[in-house]
């Protein structure tokens, strides 16, 4: 309570928990076809990034609101990150309104679109912040159940409701098995607040920790798509639109992480070291059998799909190392891996506009549009982790974070999976590069937006790694 | 009637859902085994309330928190269901093959 | 101001230069220009050469080793060091003036007989590149630079056998020759690596002066097996024999040099006089002190000279290509100098009269043979082909070359005065006094066969009826530049045994030896009237059988109808067709294909099951994906079980 | 003011790279003479420096670069999150390799000329491959130094599988992922370098000073020298050069053998066995036997092949195997031989693999027994293969036989039972060298001349001039190689020292 009176680092929440109301009411006053709410959305997710980053980092144990509502670096971080994904969510997902895509029709409500896309942000936003198992779980339920919403948002599109089935139910599940977990933990700790759950462990454990430790992984495990609970993962971003898949690979997995973060760093603390060949042995089946699921595949977002899964499981790495470096670790791949993935979806957006999302309708993208070609190329290289692009130095982190504590079996395990995850990279490369073109394909044609949008994110890619003053600026002060 | 007796209850009751989700081919069904399962869950949290936790009003929170969050979950569920429906013109879950690889 | 080091320089920068501006600038543009650069460069560094011989004799002080200049190339280890210079003995002296001299006669001729070659600059450039490297080879003042000059000479020597490149027979003659001396070489270099190792320096001086007794204690590991030093040094010696082996192309290693013949014949009388094959036993002679510490090597040097002498000059007995039959007597006499030098080791004792033999018949060999390469080439230039069958009765057509011929084949087959006699008499001496009597009477046979070859290359080329239509019409005339040479080397082939046995006998000895001499010699005077009389025997036979008036020439020339051993012999025992045999069909049919296909299907095998493997496996996770929702729900629950169990919890 | 220069060894060709980006693809005439320019600059620069490092020797170098003698030295924080800096510096090994690559990377740009395809995106991947190459000699830190080093993945397949010939794809995959491959078994090294090392340091001269743990070494040694090895085509990962090189567009053939595969067996020498000596004596002996196949077996593969990029590149397998003969020799004389057959082989193979290429440009095909008597309508590249050949067969006179010489020599030095073994065997197989050389260029150049060859045109001046320049560096190192041999011994000692000084360790055998 020391800082009551100055509350201004709880503004963009409080915003971000007001925004989607006013996009969603704006409809109100204007008619189905009006670019209010859009525009609406554009200004209140670029002003509360703004507000985010007024907040002073390097505040120690980080300060609270409300005793339950902890804002620390990483929170604010994690937040930026989420906020981010957000805005590039919208924008991807703009063009979807005008026509459809790869054979899904066009969609609708915009308002209520983004409206879901706010709330699923604040559920992110949620969980960096919560202090007890309730705000918790909570967070997570708020990040999640949108998605399962938009998901579906297509609702001519069949496949997308099928999608969204699979989703929900294996979801409900997932949530029961969180459910069990948080209700095992609060057995054993006899509380809900982190810091005394931390205590009592520390003081000693007993099986009911351990099975509500199992059952807790087990239930993140299904959002981060972890082994084997990913097996929902490649329907649903195959069957999802486009742009919903882009923020489910980006934001609910940025949820799912700062959820396993704050669960490990928090009060799991003090048995880091017993839950470590758990999280070693997650990490490396995840990115193994992501990146063999990923090898042979011809549709573009089931591609993404496993790729992000094998991402999922090397961000898993970072989680062995000490606190700050993990959270370094984890937030500056977050960053990277939103960027890099955000540049690829754009790119298959534009060419799902005009074709079918395969891989089949690259062919000969070079000749036709080397700049877009280029920009693939930039893409793919940085989530395959090849330096100077942002994805190596991203990746490096995770491994470091990894290393640091003697890991080196894991780190050598993920960094030869490196190979393979290059191999199917180089396989969409190819067909972007290599291949020739068939002449029935439809030519592309870029907005200003999306040309804009893409120059930017590629810049961002090749830059953010390697020169100091952007991937020091936020990190360099970082003290849990 | 003690601490155990209402784990057991409950660990039987998560057992008995996870078995009616498998056997179901129903969607509505599967849904209500789901429920059960997430029911479980909150016999756990108050059980461990009554029993054995020192700030007990946190517990049985939860599970009102539980019941709320699981009735929007199921309610968008059922919104979802609805739609498969009037694509599909049914809800039995070996239908759902067009996503696979 | 000229003294010795600029004379020294001199011999050795003209032919490189000749080679720099012929190869780079002059050559293919004008001709004329490059010949007359080559010769006049080329009697620049035969003038000088022979100012330093005459200097070096003439000296006051007794003639010694000296080193007119020196500086380091590449230093190794400590000691180690690998210099280029420029040493000054006896022989070293002797081989400039054989090689300057040799290659401006070579290069007067080529003149004359190259005139109509589009290539001449080439020509004149690789040959002096040629003479530059014998150059180098012979001065050394170590192994290591010895080993440059050496591969130096072998790669000239490939260029100038293959230098009509359109000829398939040139190519893989060139290709031939270079391979199998570069096959000796690379034992060669073992043995340098080897020597140096253990001696610790390359120098001729370190080398020639140590005796085994230090290295009998210590052993070296060879891999192979364990053995000590000292053994390791006579190991090391044969090995740096067998450089001298390939390069002298004694046997088995021989028949490289009968075919290559495919160049011109220029180079093929310089090869076979002064630059190539007489680096063989230049570096056995130069070496010698260390062999005869090494004393169980001198046994094979000298069984492998014989065998060669006799090998050759039975073969040359019935060719019908007068190069080969030269090639052959080459041969033949390379083996007269080898065994020479091997000939000198008596039990454990060493005596230096067969060194000195030896390095004489390197003398006067030289000049005959070049001679008679340069004659053949002249009769070849006016038949048109290298064939027995063509030629005859042009005494008439080219007296002064018949006259030459003449002389110089007095000279090889050692008919006094003449200059082979001395040399060889000296050798056939040595293997007397060395009590290898075997070896003796295999050289007095040996001389005989050569004086029977030798005269019935002449009778057949020289005498009896035309039977080439050109030389029936009369198209043959003597081309001067071509003759002159000719008759410049006659000279030295009459006199140089005459004059040169006196400085031979007074300077030239090996070195000082660490290996017991020998001193009671016994006394043969009655040799040289034993040789003499068998060459001229020969050369009786060889008269009645081609030359006299009763002599069937049709008969001596046809090569079908003949015994199977004349057949035998004709076919040079078939030695072309073993080699082609094991090298195509054992190494690159054999080795070479299995090794490729260990690459092809082991190595490559490997990586494609491995890829293979991983691709099954992408396989198994996407049919899991089968989109199957029962079991995706039943991933959940296995998934909690198995981390529940494998999850390594401390449940 | 020369520290400058150093620096901008690298950044210039990315700086042409930018510059390049607004010119449109249409204009190749301006690009390509951009590209030239800038390569010649840098060549330029780096032979100054050259010179100036060859000056410098034996004087004191700044002591902050103990124990090397690093020249240029540079040292910038860099990425404070894993206290990565920015390290560079120059010595006599490396400033040499600085030169080999600019002078590849300047034939590369002149061969390249005529090639098929979007010139600008190949143009703008030379240069970052060359920033790549240059990067890796130049950087002493490990996280700068792997950073180059993985570059080189980003560039090579584009290169090689949009513009290459053959089955261009295949080849392009299997050289990019094998060299990943082997990139990736460095990096998870790194790691524990890193943080066994103890001194939170990647800089390589920090780490040289601490002794790692034995167990750690143990492991880290092999995995991180296999796969530096990987690179320079090591026994059992050799199989992605003959490919990749066939398939790569002449320029890339030129750059990976002249001067990638050489980054390999440069990280051995300079990370790998200077970081680890310990178990660098442990182990290299048993590395030797790998060299069997590179050594012996090499040879005899390239003789079966008809090829000439795969008989060119299976003679970079046999040369690139002397250069771990060396290596494992552990004598002075053999790491300096090992080095001297680094920079050598870059230019010969540079040469080969350049007229090469100017001889497909005329036939369109590399097939040797297509062709013949070549030798009579394009004499000079005919002279300039056989020069190459007779470089590579290490003819005295030529930078070859210098190395090869020398590695003999340091080789022999080294008297474990198994480099014996293998140094004898590598001694005797020089002839098969010479004989799949020779049969090569008797094939391809002599005989007679085909029909179809009659209208064949020589080398335009560009070529020559790329030809004249390479062998000129192949004569000028193989005559005079004593001021080479005194700038490899200075930045040899200290590596050497370091071997030397590491005790055999407690725990013996294989395996800790």
């Amino acid at each position: 309570m020391y800082s009551f009176f100055n509350m201004n680092f709880i503004i963009p929440d409080i915003l971000l928990l007001l925004f989607p109301f006013i996009v969603i009411g704006s409809r109100l006053f204007c008619n189905y076809r009006s670019q209010l709410p859009w525009r609406i959305a554009n200004f209140g997710f670029i002003a509360i990034f703004i507000l985010l980053n007024f907040i002073p980092l390097a505040s120690g144990e980080g300060r609270f609101f409300i005793c339950n509502w902890k804002i620390d670096d990483f929170g604010v971080l994690m937040r930026e990150v989420l906020i981010v994904s957000a805005i590039l969510g919208i924008w991807l997902s703009k063009d979807y309104f005008e026509h459809g895509a790869d054979g899904k029709p066009q969609m609708h409500q915009i308002a209520e679109f983004i409206g879901a896309i706010a709330f699923a942000t604040f559920g992110g936003v949620t969980v960096v912040s919560a202090c007890d198992l309730l705000t918790f779980f909570l967070g997570l339920e708020i990040a999640t159940i949108p998605m399962y919403a938009l998901t579906a948002w297509n609702k001519k599109d069949q496949l997308g409701s099928e999608a969204a089935t699979k989703y929900i139910l294996m979801g409900s599940v997932a949530t029961a098995f969180e459910l069990f977990g948080f209700s095992y933990l609060y057995g054993f700790a006899g509380s809900l607040h982190f810091g005394e759950i931390q205590q009592a462990i520390a003081t000693g454990t007993s099986p009911l920790l351990w099975v509500a430790v199992l059952f807790l992984f087990c239930g993140i495990g299904f959002k981060l798509t972890l082994f084997p609970f990913y097996t929902w993962a490649p329907d649903v971003y195959e069957g999802a639109p486009t742009p919903v898949t882009a923020v489910l690979s980006v934001t609910s997995k940025a949820t799912a992480i700062a959820f396993l973060v704050v669960l490990v760093f928090g009060p799991l603390a003090p048995v880091q070291e017993q839950i470590a060949p758990l999280i070693a042995l997650l990490a490396g089946t995840t990115l193994f059998v992501g990146n063999l699921g990923a090898l042979k595949q011809s549709r573009l977002r089931r591609f993404m799909a496993y790729s992000s899964i094998a991402q999922a499981g090397y961000i898993m790495v970072a989680l062995l190392g000490p606190a700050s470096t993990a959270k370094t670790a984890i937030v500056y791949y977050l960053f990277v891996y939103a960027v890099s993935n955000y540049l690829a979806f754009f790119i298959f957006g534009i060419i799902g506009h005009h074709r079918e999302e395969t891989f089949a309708s690259l062919r000969g993208l070079s000749k036709q549009n080397p700049s877009l070609a280029v920009a693939l190329a930039i893409s793919m290289f940085s989530l395959a982790g090849i330096p100077p692009l942002a994805g190596f130095f991203g990746k490096f982190h995770l491994f470091f974070s990894g290393a640091s504590t003697g890991h080196y079996a894991l780190v050598a395990f993920a960094v030869l999976n490196n190979v393979l995850a290059l191999y199917y990279y180089i396989q969409l490369i190819k067909s972007a590069w290599v291949d020739e073109p068939d002449g029935h394909l439809s030519p592309l044609r870029l907005t200003r937006r999306q040309r804009g949008v893409i120059i930017a994110l590629s810049i961002s890619v090749v830059a953010l790694g390697f020169l100091p003053f952007l991937s020091n600026n936020v990190f360099a002060g970082f003290s849990f | 009637m003690n601490l155990m007796n209402c784990l057991i209850l409950a660990f039987l009751l998560f057992g008995i859902g996870v078995w009616g989700l498998m056997r179901r081919r129903h969607l509505i069904g599967m849904l209500i085994s789901i429920e059960l399962m997430l029911n479980a869950a909150n016999i756990n949290f108050i059980s461990f309330a009554y029993f054995s936790a020192h700030d007990a009003t946190a517990g049985a929170l939860f599970s009102i928190f539980v019941i709320a969050v699981t009735a929007c979950e199921m309610a968008i569920a059922l919104a979802i269901i609805v739609t498969m429906y009037r694509r599909h013109k049914s809800l039995d879950v070996d239908q759902l093959r067009d996503l696979h690889d | 101001m000229i003294n010795d080091v600029t004379l020294g320089y001199l011999i050795f920068l003209c032919p490189l230069l000749t080679f720099v501006i012929n190869g780079l600038f002059v050559g293919n543009r004008n001709a004329k220009a490059a010949a007359a650069i080559a010769v006049t460069l080329n009697g620049v560094s035969a003038l000088s050469a022979i100012l330093v011989a005459v200097h070096y004799f003439c000296s006051t002080f007794a003639p010694q080793k000296a080193v007119l200049f020196e500086f380091t190339f590449l230093p190794f280890v400590d000691d180690l060091v690998a210099r280029i210079g420029m040493l000054v003995d006896p022989l070293s002296v002797m081989m400039l003036v054989v090689v300057t001299f040799i290659s401006l006669m070579v290069n007067i001729y080529s003149i004359g007989y190259m005139r109509e070659d589009r290539a001449e600059g080439r020509f004149f450039a690789l040959l002096s590149l040629f003479s530059f490297s014998m150059l180098g080879l012979v001065v050394a003042t170590n192994l290591f630079q010895m080993f440059i000059f050496w591969e130096l000479v072998g790669v000239s020597s490939y260029l100038l056998i293959g230098f009509w490149y359109h000829k398939p027979s040139a190519v893989s003659a060139s290709k031939q020759a270079f391979i199998l001396t570069r096959f000796a070489d690379s034992f060669f270099l073992l043995g340098i690596v080897l020597v140096s190792y253990v001696v610790g320096s390359f120098d001729f001086s370190t080398i020639n002066s140590l005796s085994l007794y230090p290295f009998r204690a210590e052993t070296i590991d060879l891999g192979i097996c364990v053995m000590s030093k000292a053994n390791a040094l006579v190991l090391g010696s044969i090995l740096i024999f067998t450089g001298g082996w390939g390069k002298s192309a004694m046997f088995p290693m021989h028949i490289w040099l009968p075919n290559a013949m495919e160049g011109p014949t220029p180079v093929s009388s310089i090869i076979h006089s002064a630059t190539m094959v007489v680096a063989g036993v230049y570096l056995v002679a130069r070496l010698f002190p260390f062999f005869a510490v090494c004393s169980d090597s001198l046994t094979i040097i000298m069984w492998v000279g014989a065998f060669t002498m006799v090998f050759a000059a039975v073969i040359a007995c019935t060719q019908k290509d007068i190069k080969r039959i030269l090639a052959y007597s080459t041969l033949s006499q390379l083996g007269y100098m080898m065994f020479a030098l091997g000939a000198c080791k008596i039990g454990q004792a060493v005596i230096t009269t067969g060194w000195t033999a030896s390095t004489f018949h390197i003398f006067t060999h030289a000049f005959f043979k070049c001679s008679l390469f340069l004659i053949a080439g002249s009769l070849i230039h006016q038949v048109h082909t290298n064939d027995l069958d063509a030629m005859g009765g042009l005494r008439k057509k080219m007296p002064v070359t018949y006259v030459c011929s003449l002389i110089s084949i007095l000279a090889i087959s050692g008919i006094p005065p003449f200059s082979g006699f001395f040399s060889k008499d000296e050798i056939i001496l040595a293997a007397f006094q060395g009590h290898h009597y075997v070896v003796f009477a295999l050289a007095l046979l040996t001389s005989g066969l050569t004086t029977f070859y030798m005269f019935r290359l002449f009778f057949l080329a020289f005498h009896g009826e035309p039977r080439h239509e050109g030389v029936k019409a009369g198209h043959v005339h003597e081309d001067l530049a071509m003759t002159l040479p000719i008759a410049v080397l006659a000279i030295p082939a009459l006199l140089s045994g005459l004059l040169g046995k006196g400085l031979f006998e007074k300077f030239f000895t090996p070195g000082k030896l660490h290996a017991p001499v020998f001193v009671k010699l016994p006394e043969a005077s009655w040799i040289p009237f034993a040789a003499v009389g068998i060459a001229v025997l020969a050369l009786a036979i060889a008269w009645f059988l081609y030359a006299s008036p009763k002599a069937k020439v049709q008969r001596a020339l046809d090569a079908e109808n003949r015994s199977g051993l004349y057949k035998v012999v004709y076919n040079k025992f078939y030695f072309d067709e073993m080699y082609y045999a094991v090298v195509r069909q054992f190494i690159i049919g054999g080795v070479a294909r299995v090794s490729r296909a260990f690459n092809d299907y082991v190595v490559e095998g490997l990586l494609a099951f491995s890829v293979w493997f991983i691709h099954k496996l992408g396989d198994l996770v996407r049919t899991a994906q089968a989109g199957y929702l029962p079991f995706y729900l039943g991933t959940l629950i296995v998934g909690v079980l198995i981390w529940r169990f494998f999850g390594q919890l401390p449940l | 003011m020369e520290t400058i220069l150093f620096n901008n060894i690298w950044i210039i060709p990315l700086i042409t790279v930018l510059a390049c980006l607004p010119i449109s693809a249409t204009r190749e005439k301006l690009l390509r003479g951009i590209h030239t320019a800038s390569a010649t600059l840098v060549l330029a620069i780096v032979c100054y420096l050259t010179y100036r490092v060859y000056a410098l020797t034996g004087e004191p170098a700044n002591e902050l670069a103990a124990p090397l003698a690093l020249r240029f030295f540079t040292d910038i924080p860099w990425l404070s999150m894993f206290n990565a800096h920015y390290i560079v510096g120059a010595d006599g090994l490396n400033m040499l390799l600085l030169a080999l690559t600019a002078f590849i990377v300047w034939a590369g740009v002149l061969v390249s000329y005529k090639i098929k395809g979007n010139q600008k995106v190949f143009f703008a991947l030379i240069q970052l491959l060359a920033t790549s190459v240059y990067g890796v000699y130049m950087s002493f830190d490990l996280v700068l130094f792997f950073v180059f080093y993985e570059m080189e993945a980003l560039c090579m397949y584009l290169m090689i599988a949009c513009y290459g010939s053959g089955k261009r794809d295949y080849g392009g995959k299997k050289l990019t992922l094998t060299l990943a491959f082997g990139s990736s078994m460095i990096l998870a090294t790194l790691f524990g370098l890193y943080f066994e090392g103890g001194v939170n340091s990647w800089s390589i001269m920090e780490l040289s000073k601490v002794s790692l743990p034995m167990e750690f070494q143990m492991w880290a040694f092999p995995l991180m020298f296999m796969g530096f090895a990987v690179s320079s085509s090591l026994f059992p990962f050799h199989f992605w050069s003959p490919d990749g090189h066939s398939a790569a567009p002449t320029a890339v053939s030129m750059l990976a053998a002249g001067v990638m595969m050489k980054m390999g067996a440069y990280g051995c020498l300079r990370v790998a066995m200077f970081l680890m000596p310990e178990a660098a004596k442990i182990w290299l002996p048993y590395v030797v036997a790998l060299l069997i196949f590179n050594v012996v077996l090499g040879p005899f593969i390239a003789l079966r092949h008809k090829d000439l990029k795969y008989i060119t590149a299976y003679s970079s397998i046999s040369h690139l195997g002397l250069i771990f003969l060396g290596l494992a020799a552990l004598t002075p004389v053999g790491l300096r031989g090992a080095s001297l057959q680094m920079i050598s082989h870059g230019f010969l193979t540079g040469l080969f693999f350049a007229t090469i290429g100017m001889i497909y440009e005329r036939t369109h095909t590399r097939d040797i027994t297509q062709m013949g008597g070549i030798m009579r309508k394009m004499p000079f590249l005919g002279v300039g293969f056989v020069l190459a050949g007779f470089a590579g067969l290490g003819l005295p006179g030529f930078s070859g036989f210098i190395a090869e010489s020398t590695i003999f020599i340091g080789a022999f030095q080294q008297d474990s039972t198994l480099t014996r073994v293998v140094t004898i065997l590598a001694i005797l197989s020089i002839t098969t060298t010479a004989v799949y050389i020779l049969q090569t260029a008797n094939r391809m150049l002599h005989g007679p001349l085909p029909q179809k060859y009659e209208s064949l045109t020589d080398g335009c001046f560009r070529e020559k001039l790329v030809i004249i320049v390479l062998v000129a560096c192949l004569l000028f190192i193989g005559i005079c190689p004593g001021w080479i041999a005194d700038m490899l011994d200075t930045s040899i000692a200290p590596i050497f020292e370091k071997i030397s000084a590491a005790t055999q360790p407690v725990i013996g055998g294989i395996g800790g």
